[in-house]
C-alpha cells in the first residue's frame, strides 16, 4: 500500500492552477494567448539555467555565477560577431564559452576541492569582468534580421514564441535524465551522500565536473537566447539573475542540503513565478511588490513543508530528527548520527 | 512616514495571504498605481488616451519629476497617465512591462530607454499593436529610430558635452587635465556625450587635457551605483594626482564626488549633471560651483504632448515637422529628434529656487 | 528477572521501569538499570534491545514517558543534554563527537569553559587539560586543533572531558569498537583507575571478552525490557548470549567446507606513502582471505586502495589477469570487485533514501535498457535480495534510516552481492551488529566462498578472522609481517606478528 | 615561542602578508598610494564591508549564512535620514534602524534556529522582501545630503589625524567582536555549533538560542550599519546596498573565514575587507584598464580560496576514517 505523500513540488503544481486561476480572475488581460507567449518569452533564460542548476544543487553544489556566465556568452558572441566571424558561428562560440565557465568552476570544485559557494562567487566576478574586457562601453547591435526574428518572433500562425521550443525539449531532456536515467540517480546519491556514492562506485567527481560543465553550457544556450531576443549583447546584461534563478529552484522543492527535488517542480515553479509577476502587473501592483513575493514564495516553500511534516509525525524509531539541513553542504559536511 | 512604513508593512502583509493562501480577495485592497491626475476639465480632447508613463526605473528620484511633468501635460490634455517599469534601470526588466503596456491595450507609450538595444524589439511589437512610443529622456540606438515616433532629449548630444567641458575649464582656469566618472560603460547618453566632449576640449582649450593623455584613460565608470562611484572617484585621484578637474555627467557620479570631495578635502573641481535637490547642500557650502540639468519635468511634459497630438492626428513625428506643448513649441530635427534646448545651469545664485523644484 | 544480590550502599543511579515511544514504536517497554560507585557495570543486549534509547533517556536526548530515575538518591531531572551534564553524567558516545576546529584543551572544556572575570581562560584550560591527559597518561597536545587526531585519542578526549567536572556517572557507549587491541588495553586501565577512585563506569560494548575481562557487573536488555542483572562472576559468555537472543546461539561462525580454486586477484607491491608499503598477495576464487592486524596497520587502506577508493602510489591490483587502473572505483565495481566499506552510515548507505534505491545503486546500468531506467526491475531486484539475506522492513520504499542496524548491513550486503562481484571485500563486516545477525553474516559469507566468491575480510575481531579465514594476512605498521594457513592461525600468532612480537592481551 | 609558532600559524598572517605586498606592490608602481590620503582612501572605502564582514563571521561560523544584509543595511541607511528629514532627530532614526535591523535578525534567526530551515534559502527569501518592502518605502525617494542627520555627516566627514572616524568605528567594533569571540563563553559556542552541530547539541550547548541570537546580533548590527552607510555616502536611495551580501562574504572568504564553519576569526574578516578594497584599488593605481578591473577581482578570490585551501591541507594530518574533502 503506498501512502500519498504531501510533497512541496505537487504544491508547487497546485499554486501554478491557483495562480493561474486568480489571474484570471482579476484581469481581463491576463488568460489569453498572447499573454502567455509574453509569460513564456519571459522565463525562458531562467527556465533554461534552472533545469540545469536542478541537476547541481541536487547533487550538493551551487552556481552563483550563471547569470556572469550568461553574459559572458552573450558577450563572446557579439564579440566574434563584431570581429567578422559569422553569426551562425558565433553562436556556437558563445555556446563554447559557456561550457568553459562551467567547466572551470568545475575544475575548481572537484580537482582543487574548493567550496562552490565561495569558488563561484568568484568567478560572478570574473565572468562579468570578461565581458568588459571583451566588449569594453560598446555594446554589439544589429543583429542578422533573420536571428532577431527567431529570438524574439513566434511561430507562424501560433501565440508560441520559438524559444518555448527549445525550453520544451531541453525540459523534456532534463526531466528525462534525472528521473529515467542513472546519470540522475546518481546525482541524487551524490546528494545525500558523497562518500557513500564513491564507495558505491558512482564517479562522483566526474559526475559533478559533468553537473557545473552542463550548467554552463545552459547558461551558454540562455546567453544565446537572450541575445537574440534583445537583439544586442551588452557587458551589463542579466545582472543579478543568479538569485533569482536559484530562488526559483528552490521554491520548486528542491532541497539547498542536496538529495532532493523533482523536474516537473522546478519548472511549475519558474512558470509559477512568471504568472504571478504578470498577474501582479496586470492588476496594478509595482515590480516591488514582486520582490516581496518572490521573497514570500522562498520562505513559505521551506516552511510549509516543516509545518505538513509537524501535522503528520511519522513515527520513527531514532527519535529526534536530528539531520539539520544547513548551508554546510556546500562546503563539507560529515553527518553525525 | 510612520504612514507609509505601515503602509508598506500591511502591503507586505497582504501580498504574503495572497501567496499562503492563494485567495483572491486581497489584491482588490491596495494598488499603487499612480493616483489619477487631477482631472482638470479640458475642452480639447474629444476622447481620452490611456498612456504608460515608464521610467528607466521606479525608484529614481529624476524620474519622479519627469513623471511629474507628464502628469501635468496628461491633465491638461484629459488622458489618463500610469507610471510603470521596474524596479531595475535595465532593459531586459523594462521588456516585462513594454508587454504589459501591449497586454492593457495602452494607446501610447512614454518611456526612457533603459537599454538602447535591448528594448527594440519589444517596442516594434508594441509599434505593430497600435500604440503611438515616444521616447523621452533617452532614446534607443540611433539605428533603430522607426521603433519609435519621436524622441524627446534635453539638448543635442554634442551640446551637453561641449557645456561640462566650459563648466570644468572655468573652473580650473583653462588648465590642467580633466578626468570624466561616468555612469556604466554602456550607458548611451553619457557615451554620446563623452565623445562629443573629447575633441571640443583639446581644440578649445590648449591648456587643458585629458589625464592619462586621451579619452579613454581619462574615463571611469561609476555604473550609477554611490558605492562604485565613491570609488571609481578615489581610483581618479589615486591614478592621476595631479587631476585639475572632473566631469560627471550623471546625477549619481556627480553626487557621489562632491560628498567624497566634502569628506576628503580635496581640492579637484567637480561638475556635471546634477539634480539641484540633491545638490543644493554641496553648493550652498561651496564644496560645488556650478552643476547643470535640463528640467526633467519639462521631459516628460513635451514628451505625453508628443504622444497626443500625434494620436490626434495633428503632428506625424517627421524630420521638420512641428508641434507644440505648452506655451513653447518644438521642431523635429534629423534623428526624430526634438531638444529642449541648453541645460540649464545651477549656482549659488539660483539653487535655492530650484532646490525646492526638482 | 534474574536478580542478583545488590551491592551494599546506595545506588548512584536507579533507573526502574522507564518506558519510551517514537510514534507507535516502543523503543523502551521496561527497563531498569541500577549502578553503584565504584563498578565497571557491563550494560549488554543486541542492537535494537533499547540500549542506546535507554543511554540517551539519562544524557537527556530523550525523555522517558514513564519510569522513575534516582540519582545519588534524590529525583534526577530530566531535562536536556545541559542538565544532564550538570547533575554529573558523562556520556561517550559510540563515535566520539569532538569538534574538529577546537584545540583539544576546548574540546575538554566545550559548553562550561573555564573562565576568569566572565572572559575565557586559555591558559587554565590549557593546563587543565594537559593535567588531565597526564593523568590519563597520554601525550596530547593540548592547544592542537581536534582534526586528525585517531579515534582512540578522540576517546580518551571524551574521557577528559567526563573527568574535568564533577561526574559520578560515566557512559561508554561501544568505545572499543574502533581500537586496536593495544588501545583497548589503554582504555582498559583507564577505565579501572576510574573505578577504583569511586566512579561508576557503564560499559557497552558487542565484544564479550572485554565485557568478561573488565566489568564487574552487568545488566542484560532485550527488546526494551531489562532480562537479567548479575555478577561477572556469576555468569558465563554462553550464559550472556543466551539472555541476549533469548535463544540458544550454537554456531557463531558456520564456516563450510572451502572449495578453493584459481587465483582471481594479485596485488603487487602496492605502496602508499605514509599509509602501506610493498603489499603483495593472491586471493583465490572461493576462499576467505583475512586481512589481520590492529586499528591503523593499513588494512583498510589497502583495501581502500585495492577498490580504487584511494590512488595508490605504485605496484598493481590485477583481477582475473586484467590490470586495473588505480583511483577509479567505478572500474574496479565493473570489473568484478566489490566493497562493503567499514563505516555502514557514512559510506555503505544513503539513509535517507529507500530500500530500494539503496540496493540497486551499484547495478544501475544492468537495470538500464540503453538509456531509460526501468524502475519495475530495481524494485524486483531489490525484493529478490531482501528476501535472500531475510531483510526485516516494513516497505522497500522506506528509508533504510528506519531499519536496525544488522538490516542496514544486510542492505549493504544486498547491493554488492547484488553486483555477483568475483571478489567481495568486506571491512569489519559486523561491527556493531547484534549477535544474531552476525551469525546469518557470516553464513552468508562461508556461502558465497563455496559457491566461488573470493572474499576479503578485514576484521578487528580475532575469533572472527579465526573462526572464518583460510587464511590470514597480518599487517603491521603499513607492511606485511605474515601470512597463516587456516591450520596455522591461533590468536598468539597472529597478535604477535601484528604486535612486533610484544603480546599485550 | 610557543606565542610566535601559533601566531606563525595563524589564518590571519597570510592575509596580512598579502595587504602589505599588494600594498607595497602598488607603492612602488605609483608612490601617491602609499601618501596618507591612499591610505584614508582605502581605510574609508572599507568601512562598511569590515562592518559587514565582522557581523557575517559571527553567522559563517555556525555554518550559516545571511544574505539579506545588502538589502538592511540599504533600508535603514534610507530610513535614518528619512525619519531626521521628517523632523523625529536623530535618536527616534537609529532606534528604528535598530528596531528594523532586530525584527529581520529575529524572523531570520527565529526560522533558521528553531524551525531549522537553511539559513541560505530564508535569509535570501529575506533579501528579496526587505528589498521590496524599502523600495515600495522609498518609491522613488532619495536622501539627500540636506536630509543626513549633521552628527552622521559630520562623522563620515572626518578624520582623526589621517584615519577616518568610520574606520575607527569599524576597527573597534572588530577589536571588541575579536575578543568577544575569543574570550566569551557564548561566542565560543558558535564555533562548536559550526565544528559539529551534533555534537554541539550533545555537550549541552543550547544551540537553537545560540543560533538565534547570533542572527539577532547580526540584524542589529547590520541595522546600526546604516548609519555608517549614511554617514559616507550623505545620500540614499531604493538602491543603496543593492548587492553588497555577495561582496561581505567574499571579505570573509578572503580573510580565512571558511564557509564550512568552525574556524575563521572576526579580524581575518575585516583583514580579508581591506585586502579586497585594496587590490580593487591597486588595480587603478597599477594603471591596468578599467574593464580589466572585475576580472581581476575574480580572479583575486580564486587564488584565496584556493591558498586557503592549500594552507589547510598542509596542516591537516590523514585520518584513519579517511580524510574528507573540504
Amino acid at each position: 500500500m503506498r501512502r500519498w505523500n504531501f510533497s512541496w513540488d505537487k504544491g508547487v503544481g497546485i499554486f501554478l492552477i491557483v495562480a493561474v486561476m486568480i489571474g484570471t480572475l482579476l484581469s481581463d488581460n491576463f488568460a489569453n494567448a498572447s499573454n502567455l507567449s509574453f509569460v513564456l518569452r519571459d522565463v525562458t533564460e531562467f527556465a533554461i539555467i534552472a533545469l540545469a542548476m536542478t541537476f547541481l544543487i541536487i547533487s550538493g553544489e551551487i552556481d552563483l555565477s550563471v547569470a556572469s556566465a550568461l553574459n559572458l556568452s552573450s558577450a563572446s558572441l557579439g564579440f566574434l560577431y563584431r570581429a567578422g566571424v559569422p553569426f551562425e558561428l558565433a553562436i556556437i562560440g558563445g555556446l563554447l564559452v559557456g561550457l568553459a565557465c562551467g567547466l572551470f568552476n568545475g575544475y575548481l570544485v572537484t580537482k582543487l576541492g574548493l567550496p562552490s559557494l565561495a569558488v563561484t562567487i568568484a568567478t560572478l566576478a570574473l565572468y562579468r569582468g570578461l565581458s568588459y574586457v571583451l566588449l569594453g562601453n560598446q555594446p554589439v547591435n544589429e543583429l542578422p534580421e533573420f536571428w532577431i526574428s527567431i529570438g524574439y518572433g513566434r511561430i507562424l500562425g501560433t501565440f508560441l514564441p520559438w524559444s518555448t521550443i527549445l525550453l520544451v525539449v531541453l525540459a523534456a531532456i532534463a526531466w528525462f535524465v534525472l528521473h529515467h536515467t542513472r546519470y540522475g540517480r546518481w546525482t541524487f546519491a551524490i546528494g545525500v551522500n558523497a562518500e557513500a556514492a564513491r564507495f558505491s562506485g558512482i564517479p562522483v567527481e566526474r559526475t559533478k565536473l559533468m553537473l557545473f560543465a552542463m550548467t554552463g553550457l545552459m547558461a551558454g544556450v540562455a546567453g544565446v537566447v537572450y541575445t537574440l531576443r534583445f537583439a544586442s549583447a551588452s557587458p551589463d546584461g542579466a545582472v543579478g539573475y543568479e538569485l533569482s534563478i536559484i530562488a526559483a529552484v528552490l521554491f520548486g522543492g528542491v532541497s539547498i542540503a542536496g538529495g532532493v527535488g523533482t523536474m516537473w517542480g522546478v519548472i511549475a515553479a519558474v512558470l509559477s513565478l512568471g504568472v504571478i509577476r504578470s498577474a501582479l502587473q496586470l492588476t496594478g501592483f509595482t515590480a516591488n511588490s514582486l520582490l516581496i513575493v518572490s521573497g514570500a514564495l522562498l520562505l513559505i516553500s521551506v516552511i510549509a513543508p516543516k509545518i505538513t511534516e509537524a501535522l503528520r509525525k511519522r513515527p520513527s524509531a531514532l527519535g529526534k530528527d536530528n539531520t539539520k539541513k544547513t548551508i554546510r553542504e556546500v562546503g563539507n559536511e560529515k553527518p553525525t548520527h | 512616514m510612520k504612514n507609509r512604513l505601515i503602509k508598506s508593512g500591511l502591503r507586505t502583509f497582504a501580498l504574503s495571504a495572497v501567496v499562503a493562501l492563494g485567495i483572491a480577495g486581497c489584491a482588490s485592497t491596495e494598488t499603487v498605481t499612480e493616483e489619477p491626475a487631477e482631472s482638470t476639465e479640458t475642452s480639447e480632447a474629444a476622447e481620452s488616451y490611456r498612456i504608460a508613463i515608464m521610467p528607466k526605473a521606479i525608484n529614481i528620484g529624476y524620474f519622479a519629476a519627469w513623471d511629474e511633468g507628464a502628469q501635468k501635460a496628461c491633465a491638461e490634455l484629459g488622458a489618463t497617465c500610469d507610471y510603470i517599469g521596474p524596479n531595475e534601470a535595465t532593459g531586459p526588466a523594462q521588456v516585462q512591462f513594454i508587454n504589459q503596456v501591449i497586454q492593457e491595450g495602452y494607446d501610447a507609450l512614454v518611456i526612457s530607454a533603459a537599454d538602447q538595444n535591448a528594448i527594440v524589439p519589444a517596442l516594434q511589437e508594441a509599434a505593430a499593436a497600435g500604440i503611438t512610443i515616444v521616447t523621452s529622456d533617452a532614446d534607443v540606438a540611433a539605428e533603430s529610430a522607426d521603433a519609435r515616433l519621436v524622441t524627446i532629449l534635453p539638448s543635442a548630444a554634442d551640446r551637453i558635452g561641449t557645456a561640462e567641458v566650459d563648466w570644468i575649464a572655468e573652473e580650473v582656469g583653462e588648465e590642467g587635465c580633466v578626468a570624466i566618472l561616468s555612469a556604466s560603460a554602456t550607458a548611451a547618453n553619457q557615451n554620446v556625450w563623452i565623445a562629443a566632449m573629447g575633441p571640443y576640449l583639446e581644440e578649445t582649450y590648449p591648456n587643458m587635457s585629458w589625464c592619462g593623455g586621451d579619452l579613454e584613460s581619462a574615463t571611469f565608470y561609476g555604473d550609477d551605483d554611490a558605492t562604485k562611484s565613491v570609488e571609481q572617484f578615489n581610483a581618479i585621484l589615486s591614478q592621476y594626482p595631479d587631476v585639475a578637474g572632473i566631469i560627471a555627467p550623471t546625477t549619481v557620479g556627480v553626487l557621489a564626488a562632491a560628498q567624497e570631495k566634502k569628506a576628503k578635502g580635496a581640492t579637484v573641481a567637480v561638475t556635471g549633471l546634477g539634480l539641484p535637490s540633491e545638490m543644493a547642500p554641496y553648493i550652498e557650502d561651496g564644496t560645488i560651483t556650478k552643476v547643470g540639468l535640463w528640467n526633467p519635468i519639462d521631459l516628460g511634459y513635451v514628451a505625453v504632448y508628443a504622444a497626443v497630438l500625434s494620436m490626434q492626428g495633428e503632428f506625424d513625428g517627421s524630420v521638420g515637422s512641428t508641434f507644440t506643448a505648452g506655451d513653447a513649441s518644438y521642431e523635429v530635427v534629423e534623428g526624430g529628434i526634438a531638444y529642449l534646448g541648453d541645460p540649464f545651469t545651477f549656482t549659488i545664485d539660483n539653487i535655492a529656487t530650484f532646490k525646492e523644484i526638482y | 528477572m534474574v536478580l542478583s544480590k545488590p551491592e551494599t550502599g546506595t545506588p548512584v543511579l536507579e533507573m526502574a521501569h522507564v518506558a519510551k515511544s517514537f510514534g507507535g514504536v516502543r523503543a523502551l517497554v521496561d527497563a531498569s538499570l541500577t549502578l553503584y560507585a565504584g563498578e565497571v557495570h557491563a550494560l549488554l543486549g543486541e542492537n535494537g534491545a533499547g540500549k542506546s534509547t535507554l543511554l540517551k533517556t539519562l544524557a537527556g536526548v530523550h525523555r522517558a514517558d514513564a519510569g522513575e530515575i534516582r540519582l545519588n538518591g534524590g529525583d534526577f531531572h530530566q531535562g536536556n543534554t545541559r542538565d544532564s551534564i550538570d547533575q554529573g553524567i558523562a556520556v561517550i558516545y559510540q563515535e566520539p563527537s569532538l569538534f574538529p576546529d577546537l584545540t583539544l584543551a576546548e574540546n575538554v572544556y566545550v559548553g562550561r569553559q573555564l573562565t576568569s572575570g566572565g572572559l575565557v581562560d586559555w591558559a587554565a584550560m590549557e593546563k587543565g587539560a594537559q593535567a588531565l591527559f597526564d593523568r590519563l597518561g597520554v601525550s596530547l597536545d593540548p592547544m592542537a586543533k581536534a582534526r586528525g587526531i585517531s579515534i582512540a585519542d578522540q576517546q580518551i578526549v571524551e574521557i577528559a572531558k567526563a573527568l574535568s567536572t564533577d561526574t559520578t556517572v560515566i557512559v561508554m557507549d561501544e568505545p572499543t569498537a574502533a581500537l586496536s587491541s593495544k588501545e583497548v588495553e589503554r582504555l582498559f586501565s583507564v577505565v579501572r583507575n576510574l573505578r577504583d577512585q569511586g566512579s561508576a563506569v557503564v560499559f557497552v560494548s558487542h565484544r564479550l571478552d572485554e565485557v568478561f575481562a573488565l566489568c564487574d557487573r552487568m545488566t542484560v536488555m532485550r527488546d526494551g525490557s531489562t532480562v537479567a542483572s548479575s555478577l561477572i562472576s556469576e555468569t558465563s559468555e554462553s550464559e550472556v548470549v543466551r539472555m541476549m537472543v533469548g535463544r540458544e546461539v550454537s554456531e557463531l561462525f558456520p564456516k563450510l567446507e572451502p572449495k578453493i580454486g584459481d587465483v582471481v586477484l594479485e596485488v603487487r607491491d602496492l605502496s602508499l606513502a605514509g599509509q602501506f608499503s610493498n603489499i603483495s598477495f593472491d586471493v583465490r576464487a572461493g576462499e576467505i582471505f583475512a586481512l589481520a592486524g590492529l586499528v591503523g596497520s593499513g588494512r583498510s587502506e589497502v583495501i581502500r586502495a585495492i577498490f580504487g577508493i584511494d590512488k595508490y602510489d605504485s605496484g598493481s591490483v590485477t583481477l582475473l589477469g586484467k590490470k586495473l587502473p588505480a583511483g577509479k572505483p567505478s572500474v574496479s565495481m565493473a570489473a568484478g570487485i566489490a566493497l562493503v566499506p567499514e563505516d555502514r552510515r557514512q559510506q555503505g548507505l544513503f539513509m535517507a533514501s529507500s530500500i530500494a534505491r539503496n540496493v540497486a545503486v551499484t547495478m544501475l546500468k544492468k537495470l538500464s535498457s540503453w538509456l531509460v531506467l526501468r524502475r519495475k526491475h530495481e524494485e524486483s531486484t531489490a525484493a529478490k535480495w531482501a528476501s535472500t539475506l531475510q531483510l526485516k522492513f516494513a516497505d522497500l520504499s522506506d528509508p533504510v534510516e528506519r531499519l536496525s542496524g544488522g538490516n542496514q548491513q544486510k542492505v549493504v550486503l544486498s547491493k554488492w552481492l547484488a553486483t555477483e562481484p568475483t571478489v567481495l571485500i568486506v571491512d569489519e563486516p559486523t561491527r556493531g551488529i547484534d549477535v544474531g545477525t552476525k551469525a546469518e553474516v557470516h553464513k552468508l559469507l562461508s556461502q558465497k566462498a563455496q559457491q566461488g566468491m573470493a572474499v576479503i575480510m578485514v576484521s578487528s575481531e580475532l575469533p572472527e578472522v579465526l573462526g572464518m579465514a583460510d587464511r590470514v594476512f597480518v599487517m603491521r605498521e603499513g607492511e606485511h609481517r605474515g601470512t597463516l594457513d587456516r591450520s596455522e592461525a591461533d590468536p598468539e600468532t597472529i597478535i604477535t606478528l601484528a604486535t612486533g612480537g610484544v603480546m599485550s592481551v | 615561542m610557543k606565542t610566535f609558532k601559533r601566531l606563525v600559524t595563524a589564518r590571519e598572517l597570510p592575509v596580512f602578508i598579502a595587504l602589505v605586498a599588494v600594498v607595497l606592490l602598488a607603492g612602488i608602481a605609483n608612490p601617491s598610494f602609499l601618501s596618507a590620503s591612499g591610505a584614508t582612501d582605502i581605510l574609508l572605502g572599507v568601512a562598511i564591508v569590515a562592518i559587514l564582514a565582522v557581523g557575517q563571521t559571527f553567522v559563517i561560523v555556525m555554518r550559516h549564512i545571511d544574505l539579506s544584509v545588502g538589502s538592511l543595511i540599504g533600508f535603514t541607511s534610507f530610513l535614518i535620514g528619512d525619519i531626521y528629514a521628517q523632523g523625529y532627530g536623530l535618536m527616534a532614526g537609529l532606534g528604528a534602524a535598530l528596531a528594523v535591523g532586530l525584527v529581520v535578525g529575529a524572523v531570520n534567526g527565529f526560522l533558521v534556529a528553531y524551525l531549522q530551515l537553511p539559513s541560505l534559502v530564508v535569509t535570501l527569501g529575506a533579501l528579496y522582501i526587505v528589498r521590496g518592502v524599502f523600495n515600495d518605502y522609498a518609491f522613488g525617494r532619495t536622501i539627500t545630503a540636506a536630509m543626513v542627520p549633521p552628527e552622521i555627516a559630520w562623522i563620515g566627514l572626518n578624520r582623526l589625524g589621517s584615519i577616518p572616524y568610520l574606520f575607527i568605528i569599524g576597527l573597534s567594533l572588530a577589536i571588541v567582536s575579536g575578543i568577544v569571540m575569543r574570550r566569551v563563553k557564548a561566542a565560543r559556542d558558535l564555533y562548536a555549533i559550526g565544528s559539529n552541530p551534533a555534537a554541539a547539541e550533545l555537550a549541552g550547548i543550547p544551540v537553537a538560542r545560540r543560533v538565534f541570537g547570533a542572527f539577532l546580533f547580526n540584524g542589529a548590527l547590520t541595522g546600526l550599519a546604516g548609519a555608517v552607510m549614511l554617514g559616507r555616502f550623505n545620500a540614499a536611495n531604493a538602491n543603496s546596498g543593492l548587492a553588497l551580501e555577495l561582496i561581505v562574504i567574499a571579505a570573509c572568504v578572503v580573510g580565512g573565514v571558511t564557509i564550512a564553519g568552525g574556524s575563521g576569526t572576526v579580524w581575518g574578516a575585516f583583514l580579508g575587507a581591506i585586502l579586497l578594497q585594496a587590490i580593487t584599488r591597486t588595480i587603478g593605481a597599477l594603471g591596468i584598464p578599467q574593464f580589466w578591473q572585475q576580472a581581476f577581482n575574480g580572479a583575486l578570490i580564486i587564488i584565496a580560496i584556493a591558498f586557503d585551501k592549500y594552507l589547510n591541507s598542509r596542516v591537516k594530518t590523514t585520518t584513519i576514517m579517511g580524510s574528507k574533502d573540504a
